[in-house]
């Protein structure tokens, strides 16, 4: 079609003279979204916080081995010995350095962590998506298979698929994921079903785009606070999961650290009276960390959401 | 106060701790130590071991033999049922025929494998119903025969201290094959020992009251409570005063980390004992096919620092699987001493791959067992041999140990004071999930079982001792004592690794403060 | 001269944000006499409702009385006591919303909403506060409105519900009545129901009226005078023949010329005002209206205008093409607010 | 309503069905089997072959599975392989105390929770906020054996407050105020543990509600500020709230498992840990089917509960 | 109607004059009630119940009615956004539930819907530029630099900048977007645009804006509406004709200028009747005011859907519903000259 040159009277020339300083002003701020959400995001005080913080963490883990005073493995002498120069947190009951542990450990509880829930996020999204967005049929047979998923023996599922699978890292990991996508995806069914109604979506329909591009570029970006918050709890859960997973010999191997097994391996009274450094700073990176992503999710939230943008 | 607050059960009243919740009370068919333990309370056996090899009368006032061959049983004159019918012959006879009969579902089926006119297996063959060798003499005596003569320690220990029998008057009618789940062992109810059975809540307490007509007089402890919680508690019970004492042997241990805590405690003493449970690690000889190599590893193994670092030193590091409380122990052997020097040394004459990768399978439940785990992974890779460790819950364990899907097992043993361990060291035992197979071991350990004379018998096992020791299929890690604390409310009693049931009717508390 | 009920004096409303404050309402002046109605006009988000929500000082938590008073009576309301001013809520003061279909708690029955009010205000029991709500349902005009006072909101139709509101608001005898936008969610022959209704209500009941809307239909209906707002500020007041037959701000000429009216020639084009409303955080300096005006002078880009009358009448208008014919009477007070 | 009652139940056969096949598939593939955990070091093969063949392991799986499909149509569950006892028995003496548990947790966690909720999202990113979130985080973060330990630690061993554990004093008066004692420590640990995450959801759900006009009306009435949002916003903020019932029953059920152990509470929690160290099939398939009997149930009765608290929803 | 369309009959030589662009044939449009245990439908929301009218190229014909009367559902069955349970809607003489899903997205290039609501009609997470870029390569009609090209262009003629173009929806205000929602809707080149209620949710001084732009578009690109409103005023500026609907039905149809002069049906009067008039002086004019809410569109009342309200209801009204009748001006009423008061 040849677009013609259509003279707007009225309205041209409203925005060649009255608009004018609207225009420049607003030019001057032409911003893209991410931009703005950054700028958003670093006005959260506590999400900079979560941020930095994580990002700490995130640093630990990746530089463990130039970080970590000592190998995380190796044997000292005294065993349960109190912080002191040699150990800056003592050494565990086996007599490994503590801080080097923790430092390590933060990898694989990191990994379990946001390894789990992206997989179950992925999992439980797209299944949500399908089943809100067609509704009928699908819908029925997803949500059925929702429930059997459930209300399934959770533990006993997992004892067979490590089993099957010998327990490492990227097994538990795989696990997990492949088992905590319920929630999500009732969570994404629920939110599906009302934005599949509102006119944006219906005017992607009316325009001829496919299911799949609706679904996944206009559905899905428009229910991820919801996502983004049942994952950040999500997180906490895989890593603590991962700790009592260690209960049924199917956590993390030994004697690989993890936060969650340096807490559970301090489950003793004389430990938690008197050894105080066996539990409080494994307890204290996973407080850390969760509530550091949990900001971060809060302030991400707030500054993706696009009420808060007007 | 302390304890006041605990327990209302005045001074007649005894709460012994434990660890492991007893299953059931199938004195022919319970599986596990606890459940047998609770049993013991409940059914006298024929004897007692109070000490290594010394056995004192208990439901029998003789368990005799002159030829080694055939054993004669004398029962306690006015042993008695609780429901006021004596103990007979016939009641011992019944039992016996019951665990030999294929249709019953036994666990100790085992201990009459050795009697005469049964299969290898003990039992009776088809059709028939009662054991020829075993013979009612009278009311109160009972005969039975071996297939061969063997070392009467061995029969005392088996028949005399682990075999309880039931009341034939109350279960004859029960068809065999419907014995395992007949409700009489969920809640004994005609038993003849020191304490009845009043209700076990399960995971959390089995009470028991004194038998007022027990034949060996009635009991000073009106009530008895076993309690069942996890090892952590323990010592916050013995502190608050909810608990008398722990049960120790394995199914009651305080763990090792809250010794110097439980020693420091006001209202308690402690005591510690050595007993003949062991830790093992297992070679998967058709994997590690190396002697040499297995001995290297054991080099390199710094199994005191174990004892003393995991166990606060309460255990031992011995080579074999007898303690040094068995009599049976060869202490001339010269065992073998952390030396990771050597064992690189034995490693690199012996051709070892340093780039192979050691597959060691732990079972879980027990910590000092993991935390020992990770001390041998550092160990074995100080001497330069890789290793990588992997958990697995009881079952998968057995599993994998049978199938030998492993390089190096971790597995706690406990057997019997009586020498005899086929089961873990001949070529067709049930525990060899090591695959080793020597058939010298085999002919001298069919010998050692076969075998009267126990001085005979020593040499025997010492001579395999030594065998062991050169093949090296599975090593000792460590045997750990058994720690117990004992309320300073407890007038008379405490945990024993042998006899523990013995003087119970002895057994007395102070009033609460 | 009767007593005035309502006079609101440089009335300025803010809010708290992340920047600091936003001004929602700059300056706002007018009085209301018993039994009169004055009606609010103006584009979305002028401040018509901030202006009724700061008479009922119903602000929330961000929101605040930043400058001026605003007497009930004589009583300043800007500045009473929370206490005091939850007994004029509701009794004194009523206020109907826009939207029926929310306003209304969906998890109580219509009596429980109503009977709360009466009793709350009127000291009645239970039974008789019921009593005389189905006496007021029934004077909206609610069918069987013995069975609609047990029903949930959700059962009635969005007229319903609003006749609802009414009669919530009518039952403590207030004297003045805030309808904020009352018929805008209604369809037309709801919404000449239910302005039937408060029409007849207020001949009955004499109440004082503040009824706001962007309907200048609905303003020339209901109003004696009005006030017409943009970007948080009165511009132009008087009382509605005046204003409908002259009005004076080029903002109030713009709005009559852009309504489509129904003798209005199909065949002519829609006059219309250029541009948008400037937003709270970008208000130009000057004449707000400067940058929309096809009139603007020199002076409109720099000073602001007051609202001042027209040749001593009740005509007041804030622009200056009218400079010569207005006296500034009020130049103290102008000085404070520059 | 009946009808929607009737015709949610119809819908969960065909769910229940499934979670039976697949964990009765589940269970059996889980490695090591049920024979050799009963059996003490001394068993000979004839006892293993005969224990196997009682129990009816020789025969294939789906075999096994029908029958077990077919016991269970009679209302059996079979016997467990350990105890020898009927599973229904063993099940039905710890589904009170587990109730009881449950019931008193969550209670807990609802007392806790609503209050802080209602504060947090009242005073939204004020520094209340902030440290009540962090709490919640901290309710999550801290697992239930630690703080079980602790409470032990604190109330029981220095405060003597209240016994260690158990349900009952042994040999004691028994009685309410005795299981009182015990229960409270244990349903504490827990409950703190879900009102981490609940106050979580009263907060957003509470927030969410504080926008809508209706409070806006309520205020207008000359309501007091604290009636506006304990009677007129909370009432609305529950029915999201209820949902998460529905989330935490089948999580307390699996979840107790620690805070059962530690306190030696007799709950199913224990006896599901109990039955799969022992590879007790029969109690196994019975606390599934019970588990998924629970989750779907609960879901039901969040639906019917979200119709008691919000007039709008009608079921038909 | 003539008048209005021979610009585009000129325009258009290849299509036969007089032909109409939309037929919408006994469209029906029934929304289940569901309940029971198998939820069984026991019920129909009867949202459109048989309407029949064609809109000519160029011209603009409006659906007026009150609120939940089937306006929307009868304009988004036409784009096949809610596709008729009976009757048929042909696009230049084809059948669209004839159309295979391929065929359906091609044909959708033709036909576009404006939506009521500035605010949910646009995606707040996508820019501009890419909202009006997006159709265009959906369906390969450019590459990605044509595409935005045209988006920029599409942007100036609706009286936007195409600096504009990397913002988000939120960035406007409610008539910038409706605009940006005309521009979307243009974008792939049209024939015809639904247009639901587009200015209602606009202020007054923007309403006008809108309204010239789309006409101005409407000339310039011969486009033909279907324009849906509940405001008379508007509908009365923009459209050629006018269609009354009440309870899923159409009660009358005609020229824009004979429905204002001359209305036959009594739900029409009422409607023109209630619509407050922006003038004090007009206050105290004779108003008819109908009681009553419409009725339940599950539950119709029988005989003429809108008896239950009608000022002159007579006992035929009651059992016997009228069909639309008449030439060029239609009315469904018994009565379609009886006066009220
Ligand atoms: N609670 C609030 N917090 C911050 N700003 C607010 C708040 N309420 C209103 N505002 C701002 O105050 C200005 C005036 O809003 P107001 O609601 O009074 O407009 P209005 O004239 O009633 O518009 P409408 O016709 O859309 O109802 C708007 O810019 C709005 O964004
Ligand atoms: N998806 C649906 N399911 C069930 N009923 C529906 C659905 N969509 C619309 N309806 C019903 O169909 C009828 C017509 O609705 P429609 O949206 O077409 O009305 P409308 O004339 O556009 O009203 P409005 O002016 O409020 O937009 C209404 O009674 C409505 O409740
Ligand atoms: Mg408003
Ligand atoms: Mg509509
Ligand atoms: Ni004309």
């Amino acid at each position: 079609m040849p677009i013609a040159n259509v003279k707007m009277e009225n309205e041209a020339a409203s925005y060649q003279k009255g608009a004018a300083f609207n225009l420049h002003e607003e030019l001057g701020q032409e911003e893209s979204y991410l931009k703005v959400i950054l700028k958003k995001f670093l006005k959260h005080k506590l999400a900079v916080a979560g941020l930095v913080i994580f990002s700490l963490i995130i640093l630990m883990a990746v530089f463990a081995p130039w970080i970590a005073p000592k190998s995380p493995y190796s044997i000292a002498d005294e065993f349960a010995a109190p912080p002191s120069k040699a150990h800056l947190l003592g050494t565990d009951q086996v007599g490994r350095d503590l801080l080097s542990r923790l430092i390590y450990a933060s990898r694989i509880s990191l990994s379990v962590g946001l390894g789990a829930v992206a997989i179950y996020t992925v999992i439980g999204t797209i299944l949500g998506a399908a089943a809100g967005y067609f509704g009928k049929a699908v819908d029925m047979i997803i949500m059925r298979i929702t429930d059997v998923f459930m209300s399934f023996p959770y533990l006993m599922v997992i004892l067979v698929l490590v089993s099957i699978m010998g327990p490492s890292l990227f097994n538990i990991i795989v696990v997990l994921g492949l088992l905590g996508w319920p929630p999500i995806a009732r969570i994404v069914r629920g939110s599906v079903l009302s934005i599949k109604e509102l006119d944006y979506i219906k005017a992607g329909v009316a325009l001829g785009y496919s299911a799949p591009k609706v679904i996944f570029q206009h559905i899905l970006p428009n229910c991820l606070a919801p996502i983004l918050v049942n994952a950040t709890f999500g997180i906490a859960s895989a890593i603590i999961m991962e700790a009592s997973l260690s209960f049924l010999g199917m956590g993390v191997q030994p004697p690989t650290a993890s936060w969650g097994n340096m807490l559970t391996e301090a489950q003793s009274l004389t430990v938690l009276a008197s050894q105080p450094w066996l539990w409080i700073p494994p307890g204290m990176m996973i407080l850390l960390s969760v509530l550091s992503i949990n900001f971060m999710g809060d302030g991400l939230r707030d500054a993706m959401d696009p009420k808060s943008l007007k | 106060g302390t304890g006041g607050t605990a327990n209302g059960g005045g001074s007649k009243t005894m709460f012994l701790g434990m660890v492991n919740p007893p299953v059931n009370f199938s004195t022919i068919n319970s599986p596990d130590v606890a459940s047998s333990f609770i049993e013991k309370f409940m059914f006298d056996s024929f004897l007692e071991m109070d000490g290594p090899q010394n056995f004192v009368p208990k439901l029998a006032k003789s368990f005799e033999t002159t030829d080694n061959q055939t054993f004669t049983i004398k029962l306690d004159p006015d042993a008695k049922w609780s429901d006021g019918k004596p103990v007979t012959a016939e009641d011992a006879a019944y039992t016996f025929n019951m665990v030999a009969n294929p249709k019953v579902e036994t666990t100790v089926g085992s201990y009459l494998s050795m009697l005469d006119g049964l299969d290898d297996n003990g039992k009776l063959k088809d059709g028939q119903t009662e054991i020829p060798s075993v013979k009612v003499v009278d009311d109160k005596t009972l005969q039975f025969k071996t297939k061969a003569p063997v070392d009467p320690n061995m029969i005392k220990e088996q028949l005399g201290t682990k075999f309880l029998i039931l009341p034939k008057h109350v279960l004859s009618k029960v068809k065999p094959e419907d014995l395992a789940k007949d409700s009489f062992f969920l809640k004994p109810d005609v038993t003849n020992g020191p304490f009845t059975f009043v209700e076990y809540k399960k995971n959390q307490d089995v009470q028991l009251k004194a038998n007022p007509d027990y034949y060996g007089g009635k009991p000073k402890l009106e009530n008895l409570y076993v309690k069942i919680m996890p090892a952590p508690n323990l010592a916050a019970q013995l502190q608050t005063g909810e608990l008398h004492m722990n049960v120790g042997i394995g199914i009651g241990k305080i763990p090792p980390q809250d010794y110097k805590r439980v020693e420091k405690l006001d209202n308690v003493r402690t005591k510690s004992e050595k007993t003949i449970g062991f830790q093992t690690m297992m070679f998967n000889t058709e994997k590690i096919k190396d002697a040499k190599v297995r001995q290297a590893l054991v080099y390199a193994l710094d199994r005191q620092k174990i004892v003393d670092k995991l166990l606060k030193g309460y255990g031992e590091v011995v080579d074999g699987p007898y303690t040094s409380v068995s009599p049976y122990l060869d202490k001339d052997l010269k065992g073998f001493s952390y030396d990771p020097e050597k064992a690189k040394q034995m490693l690199k004459d012996a051709g070892w791959d340093f780039d192979k990768t050691l597959q060691l399978v732990v079972p879980i439940g027990n910590k000092v067992r993991e935390q020992s785990a990770d001390i041998i992974s550092e160990n074995l890779k100080a001497a330069g041999v890789k290793v990588k460790t992997t958990t697995y819950d009881f079952p998968t364990i057995m599993q994998k140990g049978k199938a030998g899907d492993y390089d190096l097992l971790l597995m706690g043993f406990t057997f019997t004071l009586d020498p005899e361990i086929s089961s873990l060291y001949s070529s067709s035992g049930a525990y060899n999930y090591m695959k080793y197979s020597n058939p010298k071991v085999d002919e001298l350990l069919l010998k050692g079982k076969s075998e009267p004379d126990p001085d005979k018998r020593k040499e025997i096992y010492s001579e395999l001792q030594k065998i062991w020791d050169e093949d090296m299929p599975i090593i000792t890690l460590y045997s750990d004592d058994d720690f117990d604390a004992i309320s300073k409310q407890v007038k008379k009693g405490e945990p024993r690794v042998f006899g523990f049931h013995k003087d119970i009717v002895d057994w007395s508390v102070a009033g609460a403060k | 001269m009767k007593d005035v009920l309502l006079e609101v004096n440089q009335l300025q409303t803010a809010f708290k944000n992340d920047k600091g404050e936003a001004v929602a309402v700059e300056e706002v002046t007018f009085r209301l006499m018993p039994g009169e109605t004055i009606g609010i006009v103006g584009e979305s988000g002028c401040g018509k409702s901030v202006t009724s929500l700061s008479v009922m000082r119903l602000l929330g938590s961000s929101g605040y009385i930043k400058q001026g008073n605003i007497k009930l009576e004589g009583v300043d309301l800007a500045t009473l006591p929370e206490s005091q001013m939850r007994k004029i809520r509701g009794n004194d003061i009523s206020m109907i919303f826009q939207e029926p279909m929310t306003s209304l708690n969906p998890v109580f029955t219509i009596g429980n909403q109503m009977i709360e009010q009466i009793v709350l205000h009127m000291k009645l029991s239970k039974k008789e506060a019921k009593k005389y709500a189905v006496s007021m349902l029934q004077k909206v005009g609610i069918p069987r409105p013995e069975a609609i006072v047990d029903e949930y909101p959700h059962k009635l139709s969005g007229g319903m519900r609003q006749r609802v509101m009414i009669a919530m608001a009518l039952s403590c005898n207030p004297k003045l009545l805030i309808a904020d936008e009352p018929t805008t969610a209604l369809d037309v022959t709801i919404q000449a129901q239910i302005l039937e209704l408060m029409k007849k209500i207020k001949d009955e009941y004499n109440t004082a009226t503040m009824i706001i809307s962007h309907d200048l239909g609905v303003i020339a209906e209901m109003a004696d005078k009005v006030l017409v707002m943009y970007a948080g500020q009165v511009v132009e007041e008087a009382d509605v023949y005046t204003l409908f037959d002259h009005p004076k701000h080029p903002y109030t000429k713009g709005l009559m010329k852009s309504i489509p009216h129904l003798e209005h020639d199909q065949h002519t084009r829609l006059a219309s005002i250029p541009g948008t409303v400037p937003s709270l955080n970008q208000m130009p300096k000057g004449c707000r209206f400067h940058s929309r005006c096809p009139y603007a002078l020199k002076k409109c880009t720099s000073e602001r205008p007051p609202l001042l009358p027209i040749n001593d009448s009740s005509h007041q208008v804030r622009c200056w093409l009218y400079e010569d014919q207005q006296h500034d009477s009020n130049a103290g007070k102008r000085e404070v607010l520059a | 309503m009946f009808q929607y009652i009737v015709r949610r139940l119809l819908i969960a056969v065909p769910v229940l069905f499934g979670v039976t096949i697949f964990s009765f598939f589940i269970v059996n593939l889980a490695p090591g089997n049920p024979v050799e955990m009963q059996l003490n070091p001394d068993a000979t093969a004839a006892d293993i072959a005969l224990k196997k063949e009682a129990l009816g392991l020789n025969d294939p799986i789906y075999v096994q599975y029908i029958r077990w499909l077919e016991n269970l149509v009679r209302g059996d569950f079979g016997f467990s392989y350990s105890t020898h006892e009927p599973v229904m028995g063993l099940i039905g003496e710890r589904l009170i105390p587990t109730i009881m548990l449950m019931g008193t947790a969550l209670l807990i966690a609802y007392l806790i929770a609503i209050p802080i909720g209602i504060i947090s999202a009242t005073k939204q990113y004020s520094w209340v906020d902030y440290l009540t979130t962090s709490f919640s985080f901290l309710g999550i973060s801290i697992p239930h054996f630690f703080l079980g330990l602790g409470a032990i630690y604190v109330f029981a061993i220095i405060f003597h407050l209240v016994p260690t554990g158990g349900m009952n004093t042994l040999g004691g008066p028994g009685g309410f105020a005795d299981t009182f004692s015990h229960l409270i420590l244990p349903a504490l640990v827990l409950g703190t543990g879900i009102a981490g995450n609940m106050v979580r959801y009263v907060r957003s759900s509470l927030l969410e509600i504080l926008g809508h006009d209706f409070l806006r009306t309520a205020r207008a009435k000359g309501l007091k500020e604290f009636i506006v949002v304990n009677k007129h916003a909370l009432r609305n903020a529950l029915i999201p709230i209820i949902t998460i019932i529905g989330i935490d029953i089948p999580l307390l059920i699996g979840g107790a498992v620690v805070t059962e152990q530690i306190f030696q509470w007799p709950g199913l929690g224990q006896l599901t840990i109990q039955s799969i160290s022992s590879r007790d099939y029969p109690t196994l398939m019975a606390l599934n089917f019970i588990a998924a009997i629970t989750v779907l149930s609960s879901n039901l009765i969040t639906d019917i509960l979200y119709s008691v608290a919000d007039p709008r929803i009608k079921y038909h | 109607m003539n008048a209005i369309s021979k610009e585009n009959n000129q325009l258009n030589i290849h299509r036969e004059p007089d032909s109409p662009l939309i037929e919408v044939r006994n469209l029906k449009k029934y929304f289940p009630i569901k309940k029971g245990i198998i939820s069984r439908t026991v019920g129909h929301v009867k949202a459109v119940d048989g309407l029949d009218f064609s809109i000519f190229p160029g011209e603009t014909l409006a659906l007026v009615g009150e609120s939940g009367c089937g306006k929307s559902t009868t304009g988004q069955a036409i784009v096949q956004l809610d596709p008729q349970t009976e009757g048929s809607v042909l696009f230049e003489g084809t059948d669209l539930s004839g159309l295979s899903h391929s065929e359906m997205r091609k044909m959708r290039t033709q036909m576009q819907i404006i939506f009521q609501d500035p605010y949910s009609s646009l995606n707040p997470r996508k820019r501009i530029g890419d909202l009006l870029a997006e159709p265009l390569i959906a369906h390969k009609l450019a590459d990605k630099k044509e595409a935005y090209k045209k988006a920029d262009e599409m942007l100036e003629i609706v009286g936007l900048t195409k600096f504009y173009r990397s913002r988000y929806p939120h960035e406007f205000s409610g008539g910038q977007r409706q605009r940006i929602g005309i521009a979307r809707a243009l974008i792939l080149n049209p024939k015809l645009i639904v247009c639901d209620e587009p200015v209602s949710a606009l202020d007054v001084s923007i309403q006008a804006q809108v309204l010239n732009l789309l006409k101005d578009l409407q000339k310039e690109f011969q486009l033909t509406y279907l324009f849906i409103a509940h405001g008379l005023g508007a509908v009365k500026y923009i459209s050629d004709r006018i269609a009354v609907m009440y309870l899923g039905k159409i009660v009358e149809i005609a020229k824009t200028e004979d429905i204002f002069k001359n209305p036959k049906h009594p739900y029409t009067k009422v409607l023109l009747s209630a619509y407050p008039i922006p003038n004090p002086h007009l206050r105290g004019r004779e108003r008819i005011i109908v009681q009553g809410d419409v009725p339940n569109p599950a539950n119709p009342p029988k005989g003429c859907s809108f008896h239950t309200r009608c000022p002159i209801a007579q006992e035929i009204c009651k059992v016997e519903a009228p069909v639309l009748s008449g030439e060029g001006h239609m009315a469904a009423c018994h009565f379609p000259h009886s006066p009220i008061s």
